[in-house]
């Protein structure tokens, strides 16, 4: 299914400077990406998991030009497109495009559907007029929505439908590669599915590459090919989702994993839940080397002084990396485990919330 | 486009009936759904009737001075003032009254609607116009073109409005450019920063990042898709704002620096009415009442308007 | 006797398109310590339902039965509802942030619920209580943080601070309306786990609202699942899962991504959810349901007792037996797969 | 906080700065050298006043250099200039006219605050009740109805038709200082303070009921409410207490205006106030005078807008000061 690579991504940095006092602008910094690299190959679905802060979808614009890196460096279809200016963008743009999580809020509410899909036309100056009208027409068939709606306002769309909207829109282009942020996550489940199966039809038959971003581990393990945990903007697992999901070798892997709510009751009963201690530390002044070991079960000194790589471990194959010092062997009861670190050093409240904007905080109007 | 539709099969979904029951809002925009909740609004109706009666009467003032066959500035010294040589009160040749001059009210309130909505809806228009662009290009553009624009916001409200205007037209000479001009310089910013407080909330829409992905570029952006989002917000703002104008004229023309006379205006009658009025109530109150049913309708039209473009949105 | 028994409960609310019929006929019951899972998709009705119970859906039209505690609520003065409401009955918000007073510190807020309930506590026994309260649900440095404003709280932090604050009074019943929605999925299980341990240690019974499956399979004793304003399945909770009865409890379950299984295709429920204002005929979930037949398009079926349990009710006119439900079900598909 | 009080400060006094450029630019950068001299020596001026005034106004220099020394007359020397008019300092004769429009605006406030919040309050939370439509009526009604209108019609009908009848309880025009005679200053306030506050009454009921409308949907007075808190503590206490905030800004910033005068007020009845000191200046041809209330005028905006900034601080634990 995988063939040669697409979009390489060396050491990726953003830092987004803290907006809120001018004087210290500039000082403090939030590390939103924080030295990533990956591969994605064409034909392939790499997964971006992790919560709220963690940098996913940060990452995913840096991919996709969407915002300026940093540090690193960023290659798409064999270019460095990492220092293009916007208007040399074109080809990126064309041919990356991406799915917004919001169904109402991704669509321009003034606008009717037609001009909406076929925006990319426009904005491309590609088909105009009546072939516009029918190449959008197509589209609206092909991602399931009735083409007699081409006049229509957003608004008078299911949640479900406008998302399709929107993917009929990302695909006006034909594009190489899908960044899917969130598809599914605003919606109903017994709408989820309707979407989740629209992609991977599309898949198949366009062969696109998606890069699909999310926070719910179940709907990743069912759409990825290969899965990327993140955490406080830094990769710290990632491989073939089923080698991942299976022998996760992060302890935080394991506690994300072990939190998410099965709808089987029993199951939910048998596996061990490993309840984290406190929040995700802030992003603007990051824990020391792992950046994990405040609420890791597993921490010891070492966590504190050395950052550790991302690399196998415990024999794995060398496509299934983890950055981790003590990698959670298969059958281990993180349950128990206990940290040798002290209380001190385990810092588990955060002095400030993740990201400023999420905190309710305001500026002077 | 090579795409195979055939996907549509595989796809569950279609138009099924929970959207069928959504057909009561099928097809229609934003404007038609708000004249239709502006209709079932009595208030506004009537203000809109009398709106454009105000309209008609400053459009054919001239009908209305041949009809009763007083000149605008024609002073009747026999007819229209009595053996003291005060006005007289409403009566079968002047159904007004007369001013302190002996002219014709009626015929004066009328060829001073043409100042008044002159006035209101043109500086309007020029407010509305500097103060979208610059709100625009504030909030979107941001940086160091918001940081001017937003200081220069800041600068134009802290100006007091009837002090300046007293400043500049004391260095020019006062007239009907002058006024609309005037006002317009020193109240642009309410609306720039209105428009640019929305911009940046818009600018935060997924739909905005969706047109950059797209390789939208800013003046695209903008006025594509951002400025189609405020349009309803400038529409009721500048309904309301005419009204605003209105009194900001009438105003400088009380003070003695708007229109000079001898041209007919309201807020220059009632300052003539001043020192006559407590003998020729009429001389005040007709003048006064065209004033006050003038902005009174705007601000009621205004609501109106507000309400039905956006019914959730109670405020100010 | 049930704590809370809600019967034939009726929310509507006027707007200028038409009625919108939010909860239409909904019962249920929770027993002193129990948990009830109430489980929907948005527009089901399920925050109505509660929120109407307590008077705290405004302008709608509400008739029923709510009976707490030997009282009906829905009858009761205004003034009475309001001493139920935080002292016996608590309730825990969607969004923790906006659900706390922005101007107000944690310690304010706490003390004046209590004694809002109990006025002659004295402000600095009420402030010992606050602490207490933020200890056991587990806020660090409670002692300092209690003088925080909640946008000084993370996300967590907040909904627990919010627990705190419902759990003042030891209420006999918590609602939680969708309280993990918000958070991620660590912060989440932190927040089941409080809401668990404090149930267990106070006795109190919950009302856990939620559009997710997992959470109810987690932490609920029976289940109630609702669609377009009305309950279609209520079960406990293994009985729900396992033996379901209703096409759209099956649906629900059948559209997520099997955990741990093969990477299937996954089975949609087909089509949209039905507008509140213009309902279909005869069942509401007919038009979106793979075994509709002809009675399904006119006539609405009852919520009957099924498979011969005396707590498993659904509304559906399925076969109310186990062997009756599948032959049915395999005639009416006709060879079909489902989706 | 001290942080934040300095750039706010800083950005205060840039303000001023461009606002003095602009004052200039009015007065002394339109016309010729002559011009100007004249038209700040005032009508009838002797060729030797006009003179001097060239001289101390270094009026033959380039205009950067002038702005330079009106600039250092005013921050240095305090100086706002000499009114050739009135042969006086013209910060004498703004303070002579100060005290008259602080009364005539501090009392109107509170007047408009009272009525125009408490309306508000009662019309939000009686939404859609007949008391609601008779406030928001009344308010719509004085929103619209030009000051100047309302004054004169409040001489017309409450002094001009008592009078008539003999009935005195409040003079017509003129100012009685509060010193010489309370009483009469008192009386003499009454119809100025309410036609000012009516007018504001209006905007403030309706700023107030808008923004306790929307604060009463917040999710934060759903769990008052949900806390089992009397009706009247969630109304007061939860929403009231968030939906002040553009009130307080609101009224910031009105006082700051009005104490550069409230000129319209202030030329109906006839009170030497700044406003109408403004207004019969221009009469008089008495462009110094102008020049020191406009400058006066926007001095006292700025400071209101730094203190309403404050005070949104103190109101709004979220807001962050830098």
């Amino acid at each position: 299914m995988s063939g040669d690579v697409i979009v390489r991504a060396t050491d990726v940095v953003k830092h987004f400077p803290v907006q809120s006092s001018s004087l210290r602008r500039g000082r403090e910094v939030v590390h939103a990406v924080d030295t990533v690299s990956l591969e994605v190959r064409r034909g392939e679905t790499v997964g971006l998991v992790g919560e709220t802060g963690c940098g996913k979808s940060t990452l995913a614009r840096c991919l996709a030009r969407l915002l300026d890196l940093t540090s690193g460096r960023v290659e798409f279809d064999g270019h460095d497109i990492t220092k293009l200016k916007p208007r040399d963008l074109g080809k990126v743009r064309r041919e990356m495009q991406m799915i917004f999580q919001d169904p109402y809020g991704s669509l321009n509410p003034k606008r009717r559907v037609g001009s909406i899909i076929g925006d990319p036309f426009a904005v491309h100056n590609v088909a105009s007029g009546q072939d516009r009208r029918r190449q959008v027409q197509e589209l609206m068939e092909l991602v399931g929505l009735n083409p007699e709606h081409y006049n229509r306002f957003p608004a008078e769309f299911s949640g479900g439908q406008r998302q399709r909207i929107g993917v009929a829109r990302a695909l006006a282009l034909k594009p190489k590669v899908v960044i899917c942020d969130e598809p599914v996550s605003a919606l109903d489940v017994s709408i989820q599915a309707q979407v989740l199966n629209l992609l991977a039809d599309l898949q198949q038959h366009l062969n696109l590459t998606y890069i699909f971003i999310a926070h719910d581990l179940s709907v990743v393990r069912h759409v990825s090919d290969r899965v990327m945990l993140m955490y406080l903007g830094k990769i710290v697992e990632g491989g073939p989702s089923e080698e991942v999901y299976q022998r996760a070798r992060h302890p935080y892997s394991n506690a994300l994993l072990s939190a998410i709510p099965l709808p089987d009751p029993r199951a939910a009963q048998e596996r061990p839940r490993i309840v984290l201690v406190g929040d995700v530390p802030s992003p603007i002044d990051p824990p020391r080397a792992c950046r994990f070991h405040p609420r890791c079960p597993k921490a010891q000194g070492r966590c504190v002084e050395e950052e550790p790589v991302l690399e196998p471990r415990l024999g794995d194959p060398t496509t299934h990396v983890a950055a981790c010092h003590f990698p959670v062997a298969e059958g281990e009861d993180l349950t128990m485990a206990r940290p040798t670190l002290s209380e001190e050093e385990r810092i588990v409240e955060p002095t400030m919330v993740a990201t400023p904007g999420e905190s309710g905080e305001k500026e002077l109007p | 486009m090579t795409i195979p539709s055939a996907i549509e099969s595989h796809t569950e979904l279609a138009i099924e009936p929970g959207v069928a029951a959504e057909r009561a809002i099928e097809g229609r925009s934003t404007w038609q759904l708000a004249w239709m909740r502006l209709r079932k609004d009595k208030a506004a109706v009537v203000s809109f009737v009398v709106i454009v009666l105000i309209v008609l009467m400053a459009i054919f003032a001239p009908v209305v001075a041949s009809l009763t066959g007083h000149g605008v500035d024609q002073q009747f010294r026999t007819t229209g003032l009595n053996g003291f040589g005060q006005p007289v009160g409403p009566n079968g040749t002047f159904l007004l009254g007369t001013d302190d001059l002996g002219r014709d009210i009626l015929v004066r309130i009328a060829y001073g609607a043409r100042i008044s909505l002159l006035v209101g809806v043109v500086a309007t228009l020029i407010m509305v116009a500097i103060g979208t662009v610059l709100g625009l290009m504030a909030g979107y553009l941001g940086g160091i073109v918001d940081s001017i624009i937003a200081r220069l916001i800041d600068l134009v409200l802290s100006l007091p409005f009837l002090l300046f205007a007293i400043s500049l037209v004391s260095v020019t000479h006062p007239g009907l450019a002058v006024v609309i001009i005037v006002i317009a310089v020193f109240n642009w910013a309410a609306v720039a920063r209105i428009v640019r407080g929305q911009v940046l909330s818009i600018r935060e829409k997924e739909y905005i990042e969706a047109a950059r992905s797209l390789g939208a570029g800013p003046l695209r952006i903008m006025f594509v898709d951002v400025l189609p989002n405020v349009l309803t917000q400038l529409i009721v703002y500048a309904t309301l704002l005419i009204p605003v104008t209105i009194v900001l004229e009438a105003t400088l023309s009380f003070l003695g620096l708007g229109i000079p006379p001898p041209t007919a205006d309201w807020g220059q009658m009632i300052a003539e009415s001043e020192g006559v009025y407590q003998q020729a109530w009429w001389f005040l109150v007709f003048p006064g009442l065209a004033l006050l049913v003038t902005t009174l309708s705007f601000n009621i039209l205004g609501d109106g308007v507000r309400d039905a473009l956006d019914p959730r949105l109670e405020r100010r | 006797m049930a704590l809370l028994e809600v019967k034939d409960l009726h929310v509507s609310f006027n707007t200028d398109d038409g009625a919108v019929r939010a909860a239409r006929g909904v019962s249920f019951s929770v027993d002193r310590g129990q948990t009830l899972g109430i489980v929907g998709e948005s527009g089901s009705g399920k925050s109505v339902s509660t929120q109407s119970i307590v008077g705290l859906a405004r302008g709608g039209s509400v008739t029923g039965e709510a009976i707490f505690d030997g009282r009906d609520l829905l009858t009761m003065h205004r003034d009475e509802l309001q001493k139920v409401r935080g002292a016996q009955i608590a309730m825990i918000f969607q969004d923790p942030l906006s659900s706390l007073h922005p101007f107000y510190r944690v310690d304010w807020q706490i003390c004046e619920m209590i004694r809002a309930h109990e006025p002659r506590t004295d402000a600095k026994a009420a402030r010992a209580r606050a602490i207490d309260l933020l200890k056991l649900v587990g806020i660090p440095q409670a002692e300092r943080r209690v003088d925080d404003f909640p946008h000084q709280f993370s996300g967590g932090m907040r909904q627990r601070a919010m627990i705190a604050m419902a759990m003042a009074l030891n209420p006999a019943l918590l609602i939680a309306d969708e309280p993990t929605t918000a958070l991620d999925v660590t912060v989440q299980a932190q927040v089941l786990r409080v809401i668990e341990r404090l149930q267990n240690e106070f006795g109190t019974a919950v009302i856990l609202i939620t559009h997710d499956l997992g959470v109810v399979a987690e932490i609920a004793d029976d289940v109630v699942v609702m669609y377009a304003g009305a309950v279609v399945e209520t079960a406990d909770r293994d009985e729900l899962f396992y033996r379901n009865h209703h096409p759209y409890t099956e649906g629900l379950l059948r559209s997520l991504p099997a955990y741990g299984g093969e990477r299937a295709r996954l089975i949609p429920i087909t089509g949209q959810p039905p507008s509140l204002i213009k309902l279909p005929t005869g069942c509401k979930f007919h038009p979106r349901c793979p075994y509709a037949f002809d009675r399904c398009r006119a006539e609405e079926p009852p919520l009957a007792l099924v498979y011969g349990s005396s707590s498993h009710r659904s509304s559906c006119w399925l076969p109310h037996t186990v062997e009756g439900r599948e032959s049915t079900r395999a005639q009416l598909l006709g060879g079909r797969t489902v989706g | 906080m001290a942080r934040f009080l300095l750039r706010r400060i800083a950005q205060g006094i840039v303000v001023m700065i461009l606002v003095t450029i602009l004052v200039f630019l009015i007065f002394f950068g339109s016309g010729s050298q002559i011009d100007v001299a004249r038209r700040l020596a005032g009508r009838n001026a002797s060729q030797q006043t006009i003179a001097s005034i060239t001289h101390r106004l270094h009026l033959n220099e380039s205009l950067p250099a002038q702005y330079w020394h009106f600039v250092v007359q005013l921050v240095w020397h305090h100086n706002l200039g000499y009114s050739y008019y009135h042969t006086q300092p013209v910060s004498t004769i703004i303070g002579h006219a100060i005290p008259i429009t602080l009364s005539l605006a501090i009392g109107a406030a509170v007047i408009w605050l009272v009525l125009g919040v408490l309306s508000g309050v009662t019309a939000a939370v009686r939404r859609g009740s007949v008391m609601d439509r008779v406030f928001t009526g009344l308010a719509l009604f004085f929103y619209s109805l030009p000051t100047f209108v309302l004054g004169l019609l409040l001489l017309f009908l409450v002094y001009f038709q008592l009078a008539k009848r003999g009935i005195r309880i409040f003079p017509g025009q003129g100012y009685t200082g509060i010193t010489s005679n309370p009483l009469k200053w008192l009386e003499s306030m009454i119809l100025p303070w309410f036609t000012l506050a009516l007018v504001s009454a209006a905007t403030y009921m309706r700023l107030t009921r808008g923004s306790l409308l929307e604060v009463l949907g917040e999710d934060y007075i759903r769990t008052a409410r949900a806390k089992g808190l009397p009706e009247r503590r969630v109304i007061f206490r939860h929403g009231l207490r968030s939906s002040l905030t553009p009130v307080v800004s609101q009224l910031g910033i009105d006082l700051g205006t009005l104490v550069g005068g409230a000129i319209v007020t202030e030329t109906v009845f006839g009170m030497p106030g700044l406003g109408y000191t403004a207004v019969t200046s221009i009469t008089n041809q008495d462009l110094p005078v102008i020049i020191g209330i406009v400058i006066v005028a926007s001095g006292s905006v700025v400071v209101a807008n730094i203190l309403v900034d404050i005070f949104y601080a103190v109101l709004d634990p979220r807001v962050r000061l830098h």
